[in-house]
């Protein structure tokens, strides 16, 4: 029984203790080299095979050919972060300041409003994300009390030519939305955003 | 034998007149003879205990009034008889006010107060128009007013209707109302009788306890004492109301059994119910079950039982009744008259108030009934005022004793909202 | 020879040296991508195109040549601003100069007239090799240390270090070989490899002769080409090598220098160890097989496939480097200089007193 | 002298003290809402549970008095259990609508929560909904629904102001603490509410929404509102300063001393803040209100009054200095004014306005914190004391040049008087921090700092003499007035002023009994711990 409760601790394994032959590399050098060769050779021999156009089907590598063709993204993946909204269209967000605080890239940035509306009482006047900043972490998501700030847009291919650009404002973050709402039409005005 | 309630029939028993031919204001002649502090010997020799419900001995709560203090005394008589099941004061102030007056005047000469408030619950109209007739007829014979019974000890008594709280039976809370404030129990101590009304040492008695002060006095304390069970003197008004065939207000020694009151005295259930609980003493006294009710009707035998004495207001139930929704409407009267000063009681009334509508509207949760308790449990020995305690007793007594009652309510809710409940259950 | 004729082919040679390791070097530059991609299981540079197809990746070297002609050419704030300028072209220089004594054949017979096929026979070509090769490392101390960068000077010297530690590896083994084929003259070299052994059957190979020579020679070649697992020198973006403050075509010239030097390693290799031009059983008048079988081939096709199969051993060898290049992690500084002090350089010694010990007895 | 053991620690307290105090005093705080030290006892949070051997049930701390021989547990199951299922019921109606309150960071139930709470919620059914954002005064904003009902701003209200504006209505869980129908709350001390709120119940609508509470920095100050002296805290951002409107000092918050201020600070007090960075500021030096850098304007300034001086002699030039100077600025202003230049007029007497009264809390008439030392260190040499007189001399043509030291004549004397007067002026020099008549009528202008940016002392109209340190730096290129004076001295050619202000008040001790005790800290000793509100 005690032994079957016995934690057991991994211990850092010592440094290999080589072999007189090992410690020659040459032959371990032989070996490598055998092992790419072994690659190089057969690799070769398809692509020739599919440069003639002989076995066209042979997956000759795993390569994705993005960005024509796009892996699949998990859905909990942490993409580019957008806004939610409440149901009458709102922003979700009451400007808390928990994703700012949380924020170990301190790349959000929120001035906060007054509402009249007593029970949502505040409102982000602006909020600022800059991407070129931002290291994915998600904090800002589990931080986020009001479930406002989500990563689901399936957005990773961010890019600007400024870096003013990489700063996402409040219209911007909330004119996003999930990935899995999208429809093709979005998806196309997406595209044609992200190329801008 | 009766003695507070020897009256009760006598028609017009509230008039001076009929009063004194049936032995009225001759107590009071006799205590003016004695010294105060034989009167109060004589009380505490009596075995009288307070019988507002907290059963605290009358004779001993006099003689804790600081000698050295030279601010007026104040007797304060409390009449906010709000417990539900209880209605004996009522009766008293009803049908024989001058026996509560002349047990004011032989409390006020034993302590040596001068000025009398009978604080009055706000919805006795009648008792109150009754006692200040009442009061009016003693001045006019000069019973009371500046000379008493021609000695030179003026007594003013004051009628004062509170404004329909529950809490203002509480003695601190019904001085604060008293003095025009919210009512609020105060923090003790001090106690009343040190500080009380107007910060002045302050005697706070109910109404039936004054009613048998005449009483002590005619009988003598000793012979007072052996009309009850031991440490529990003299006798008691005894209120039964609920599923019994004669229900009302019955005057018997303390100490008699409960099976007795209600199947011999209240004349026993209806034909073909069978008895399910009973709250011997007032809506905030545990509840019992039939196999618990045979044992005498005093404050330290039903303490000893798990439950209280208190106003002696006992409620029979039976199988006619379903617990739930009985507990439901104390729960409900409890949050609605938890005074929400302290958070305890304010917070944990309404919470109680709050699971019971729901268990009643659209059944119960898995986790209802151990909640209720867990909550009523931490209201106990918390809160400012006993009245936290007696909104979360019954709640215990309720959950303990009849868990099956509850069960088919949480059989009901979770079969109806599966969902919900494992939902509930994660947070 | 007439003056025409040898002005011909002096500046048909002067254009070999130029083109054959600037052709090959740029051929290693794509291969450097390819071929990595194919040892990896990936695909490699494909997505410049022209005309809607990549060329297996050729058009990438030509963008990337654009590029590098076209980026700013940043210099940094030096006194030493003309050395600044000229150290990638002595690197290259010295480089490219070595081919002029490699042979890459025997020779031709054009219009009545013998043509050597080596740029300049010099009896001391040996020498003149690691003359120029150690020359070389002037280019990457003079680019380190004019580029008034703390970073880029301990680069330097770390390169200058390197290499140095390697070339007495290099000379040693070379003296190695020297006594085995007793001549200086890398022409005379490659004749001595064209006799056979074993009754004809084996090719009298410098590798043969000197097995433990090659090996160390190889290695202490690769070093000296600032090329993994011995790339400490440029250290590309982790230790920061001499070329920091290059840019543009002026470290294009240093990168490429290394290709050059990859390409004249595999020459220098192949004449010392693998016959040079020397086909197995190729003579002047064609092949002879010792199975005593002979099939008569004109000289002059004869010296063309000999130079077929010099250009052929040297690209393997650019090939084998490049397996090596992206098979081995780097060293470690400290094993560099551990492998090169501690071993090769008591090996080479060895090998010269072995060799010598043979030759005498 | 009562002797009792909490958590098995003895201590012996004065007879009366309260259990929490005595445990306060052992460092043991005994988590509390409604219990204040400055209030009377509500004992209604009933958050101070603590287990009293022989007592039949659990007591509030903060009611029990401490008697001989008591054994109190603060930390024993039981009264652990009380507190936590104190704390569940205190939550059981809140909305926990923290990410839009500002308490959130300062909040008792966030604290006790996190300490003693950590319960899961067991709340099935809907909380009970009251006012929200109710405005009650001009400062103070009420959120009833996070409202505990600890009662502490109705006793304040009743015993500290005695304005009774609030109230708590309505019974059990529908209670509600309002104001009284048709009463703001708008006493001359409403902010402290907020100060005394425990929770997210009473806001400033001042700071309202503008930061977090977590981002500020906080360092002890003294109040320069009026002559009182009430030690505060300034709250202030180091960063994101895109909170607060872009500014720093986002708040002054009351520090308890038992001898100034009590727990307290009035409003006027509490929302001088405002004027620290606000548009008024000057930041650069000027010439005739043209900006200029330090170097021109101060070389300028110098020959205009080498010049003044060899034509008219140093008696047609009048110090006019503000009595809200630190003790150090005032000294150095003495030495270098009065004993170098042996100027004679120095005034710094203003008489306060009719509106200004003292009370019998905290507010004193004299809106100068520092006249008490004007009155002490200026004395010795001045002939001229009253601004009143100096004005007139003005007019009259007799005096010839001001030097002023961020003092506002306007609305004292008004802006046309002061106008006119300057104009008759030969130079003028205005050495202060904010832009109004006087700065305007005068020629050159030297931006000098604000109290919470330069360290000092003054002292209060009491004579005692608080400590201030520079709490943010410099705004814009105002430098501390002590820098000012030393550029002068050396432009002027005068011995060399020293611009610590703990040397400076070395000096001044050594010259005036009343500055003689220390008040700095020894350079090697730590901060002295500043008192928390509670």
């Amino acid at each position: 029984m005690a032994t079957q409760n016995t934690i057991r601790v991994s211990v850092r394994r010592r440094a290999a203790t080589l072999s007189f032959w090992e410690q020659v590399y040459l032959f371990e050098v032989i070996r490598g080299l055998w092992i790419t060769t072994h690659h190089f050779v057969l690799n070769l021999y398809y692509h020739i095979l599919k440069l003639f156009g002989i076995r066209k089907t042979h997956p000759l590598t795993p390569t994705i050919q993005y960005p024509e063709e796009c892996r699949p993204l998990a859905l909990r993946l942490r993409t580019l972060h957008r806004l939610a909204r409440r149901d009458d269209g709102r922003p979700r967000c009451v400007a808390c300041m928990m994703c700012e605080t949380v924020c170990p890239a301190l790349c959000i940035q929120i001035v906060a409003a007054a509402v009249d509306d007593p029970n949502i009482e505040k409102r982000p006047k602006s909020f600022d994300i800059d991407i070129g900043k931002c290291v994915f972490c998600g904090f800002c998501v589990e931080a986020c009390p009001e479930d406002a700030i989500r990563m689901d847009t399936g957005i990773l291919d961010i890019a600007s030519y400024s870096r003013g650009g990489m700063v996402l404002d409040i219209d911007r973050l909330l004119s996003l939305n999930a990935a899995t709402e999208r429809t093709d039409k979005e998806v196309d005005q997406l595209q044609k955003w992200l190329l801008q | 034998m009766k003695l507070v309630s020897k009256n009760f029939d006598v028609p017009d028993s509230h008039k001076l007149a009929v009063c004194e031919q049936n032995g009225g204001y001759t107590r009071i002649r006799k205590a003016l003879e004695m010294e105060p502090q034989t009167i109060i010997d004589e009380v505490i020799a009596a075995n009288l205990r307070g019988l507002g419900g907290a059963g605290f001995p009358a004779g001993r709560k006099w003689s804790f009034l600081p000698k050295d203090n030279p601010k007026p005394r104040y007797l304060v008589v409390n009449a906010d008889e709000g417990e539900p099941g209880t209605c004996k004061d009522k009766y008293i102030m009803t049908n024989d006010p001058h026996l509560l007056l002349e047990g004011i005047m032989i409390a006020s000469w034993a302590i040596n107060s001068h000025t009398c408030f009978i604080y009055i619950r706000g919805e006795y109209v009648k008792q109150a128009k009754i006692l200040e007739a009442a009061i009016a007829e003693a001045k006019a014979a000069g019973y009371l007013g500046d000379k008493m019974f021609g000695k030179d000890f003026p007594l003013e008594v004051v009628v004062h209707r509170g404004a329909g709280a529950y809490i203002c039976g509480e003695e601190t809370s019904l001085l604060n109302s008293l003095e025009g404030k919210r009512g609020w129990p105060r923090l003790k101590p001090p106690f009343p009788a040190v500080e009380g009304y107007l910060a002045c040492p302050t005697i706070v008695n109910n109404v039936e306890t004054i009613s048998y002060v005449p009483w002590v006095i005619e009988l003598g304390g000793e012979k007072f004492a052996s009309l009850g069970s031991e440490r529990n003197g003299g006798m008691r008004l005894y209120s039964v109301s609920g599923c019994v065939k004669k229900p009302g207000v019955y005057e018997l020694p303390l100490g008699t059994n409960l099976k007795d009151i209600i199947f011999e005295h209240a004349g026993g259930l209806f034909e073909g119910r069978r008895l399910k609980a009973v709250i011997p003493g007032g809506s905030s006294s545990p509840v019992l079950t039939p196999d618990e009710i045979d044992l005498p009707m005093d404050f330290d035998s039903l303490a000893a039982a798990g439950s209280m004495l208190g106003s002696a207001g006992i409620i029979v139930l039976d199988d006619t009744i379903n617990l739930v929704e009985a507990l439901a409407v104390l729960a409900r009267f409890y949050a609605h008259e938890s005074c929400g000063q302290c958070t305890p009681c304010r917070e944990g009334t309404g919470w109680m108030r709050k699971i019971l509508d729901r268990i009643v509207a659209e059944g119960g949760r898995s986790v209802d009934p151990a909640n209720l308790e867990r909550i009523a449990k931490n209201i106990i020995g918390n809160s400012i005022c006993p009245l936290g305690e007696a909104a979360s007793l019954p709640v215990i007594g309720f959950a303990a004793k009849f868990p099956e009652e509850f069960a088919e309510y949480v059989a009901r809710g979770e079969t109806a909202k599966p969902s919900t409940t494992a939902v509930a259950a994660v947070i | 020879m007439s003056p025409v004729m040898y002005w011909t082919t002096t500046v048909a040679k002067s254009v070999y040296i130029l083109v054959f390791p600037l052709t090959l070097a740029f051929v290693l530059a794509w291969a450097e991508r390819k071929q990595s991609a194919v040892m990896q299981d990936r695909i490699g540079a494909n997505r410049a195109s022209v005309f809607g197809r990549p060329w297996l990746g050729f058009v990438h070297m030509v963008c990337d040549a654009m590029k590098m002609f076209t980026k700013e050419d940043f210099v940094p704030e030096t006194e030493h601003r003309f050395l600044h300028h000229i150290a990638p072209g002595i690197a290259m220089f010295f480089a490219l100069l070595a081919f002029a004594v490699i042979p890459f054949g025997n020779q031709l017979t054009i219009a009545g007239e013998t043509i050597g096929l080596q740029v300049a026979d010099l009896n001391v070509g040996i020498l003149f090799v690691f003359a120029l090769t150690s020359l070389g490392v002037y280019g990457l101390v003079l680019g380190g240390w004019s580029s008034n960068n703390n970073y880029a000077l301990l680069g330097a010297i770390r390169a200058s270090a390197q290499m140095i530690s390697y070339e007495i590896c290099i000379g040693i083994t070379v003296i190695g070989a020297i006594i085995a084929f007793g001549t200086l003259s890398l022409q005379e070299i490659v004749l001595a490899q064209g006799t056979h052994l074993l009754a004809g059957w084996l090719p009298r190979w410098g590798i043969l002769l000197q097995p433990l020579g090659f090996l160390l020679f190889f290695v202490a070649g690769i070093a000296e080409t600032k090329r993994v697992p011995f790339d400490m020198p440029e250290g590309e973006s982790e230790i920061i090598g001499f070329n920091l403050e290059y840019s543009s075509m002026k470290f294009g010239l240093f990168l490429f220098t290394d290709f050059v030097e990859t390409v004249l390693i595999a020459a220098v290799t192949v004449t010392f160890f693998f016959g040079g031009w020397q086909v197995p059983w190729l003579y002047e008048t064609g092949f002879a097989f010792p199975w005593g079988s002979t099939w008569a081939i004109h000289p002059n096709i004869a010296a063309l496939l000999q130079m077929g199969a010099f250009v052929g051993k040297v690209v393997f060898f650019c090939w084998l480097m490049m397996a090596i290049r992206w098979t081995l992690p780097r060293f470690r500084y400290d094993q560099v200089m551990d492998l090169g002090w501690k071993w090769l350089l008591p090996l080479s010694l060895a090998n010269v007193v072995v060799t010598a010990l043979i030759t005498l007895w | 002298m009562p002797t009792l053991t909490i958590d098995n620690q003895e201590i012996k307290v004065p007879a009366g003290t309260r259990v929490i105090e005595a445990a306060k005093l052992l460092g043991i705080e005994i988590p509390h809402y409604c219990y204040h030290p400055a209030l009377s006892i509500a004992g209604s949070c009933r958050m101070c549970l603590v287990e009293i051997e022989k007592f039949p049930k659990l007591a509030i701390a903060c009611h029990t008095v401490a008697t001989d021989g008591m054994i109190v547990h603060t930390n024993s199951d039981k009264a652990e259990h009380a507190r936590t299922s104190m704390l569940e019921f205190l939550l059981a109606n809140h909305p926990l609508d923290c990410p839009v309150c500002d308490q959130a960071g300062e909040c008792k139930l966030q604290q006790y929560y996190m300490t003693v709470g950590r319960h899961n919620s067991a709340l099935l059914d809907n909380k009970i909904k009251k006012t929200k954002a109710r405005v009650l005064g001009p400062h103070v904003i009420l959120d009833s629904e996070r409202c505990i009902l600890c009662s502490r701003c109705v006793r304040f209200t009743a015993e500290i102001s005695k304005s009774h504006e609030l109230g708590i209505f309505n019974r059990g869980d529908h209670s509600e603490l309002l104001n009284y129908p048709g009463k703001a709350l708008d006493n001359p001390y409403s902010g402290n509410v907020v100060d005394i709120c425990p929770v997210g119940a009473l806001t400033d609508r001042d700071f309202r929404f503008k930061v977090r509470v977590w981002y500020l920095d906080s360092k002890p100050s003294i109040c320069h509102g009026c002559a009182r002296g009430c030690n505060i805290r300034v709250d202030y951002l180091r960063r994101r300063f895109h909170h607060n409107d872009g500014k720093r000092i986002a708040r002054f918050k009351p520090r308890h001393n038992p001898d100034v201020n009590g727990h307290w600070i009035c409003d006027a007090g509490r929302y001088s803040y405002k004027q620290l960075e606000n548009e008024d500021r000057l930041l650069t030096p000027q010439v005739d209100g043209t900006p200029g850098g330090w170097d021109s304007v101060l070389a300028g300034a110098a020959k205009a009054f080498a010049g003044h001086v060899s034509e008219f002699g140093v008696n047609s030039i009048a110090l006019i200095t503000s009595a809200s100077l630190s003790n150090e600025e005032m000294f150095t202003a003495q030495e270098l004014f009065g004993n170098g230049l042996k100027m004679e007029k120095i005034a710094w007497r203003i008489p306060p306005g009719p509106e200004n009264k003292d009370d019998d809390l905290l507010i004193r008439a004299d809106k100068n914190a520092n006249s008490f030392a004007a009155e002490k260190i200026f004395t010795s040499t001045s002939r001229a004391k009253d601004v009143e007189e100096v004005l007139a001399k003005t007019e009259a043509g007799k005096i010839k040049a001001w030097i002023v030291l961020d003092a506002d004549l306007g609305p004292a004397f008004g802006d046309e008087r002061i106008a006119k007067a300057a104009e008759s002026l030969r130079f003028s020099w205005y050495l202060g921090s904010y832009r109004n008549a006087t700065s305007q009528a005068c020629r050159f202008v030297l931006p000098s700092t604000v109290f919470t940016e330069k360290e000092g002392t003054v002292t209060n109209f009491a004579g005692r003499v608080q400590h201030f340190p520079a709490v943010v730096s410099p705004l814009g290129g105002a430098l501390p007035l002590l820098e000012i004076f030393a550029k002068l001295a050396g432009r002027l050619e005068l011995p060399t002023v020293e611009t610590n202000p703990a040397r400076v008040y070395q000096s001044l001790g050594q010259s005036f009994e009343h500055f003689a005790q220390p008040i700095y800290a020894a350079p090697t000793a730590k901060a002295a711990p500043t008192s928390k509100v509670s």
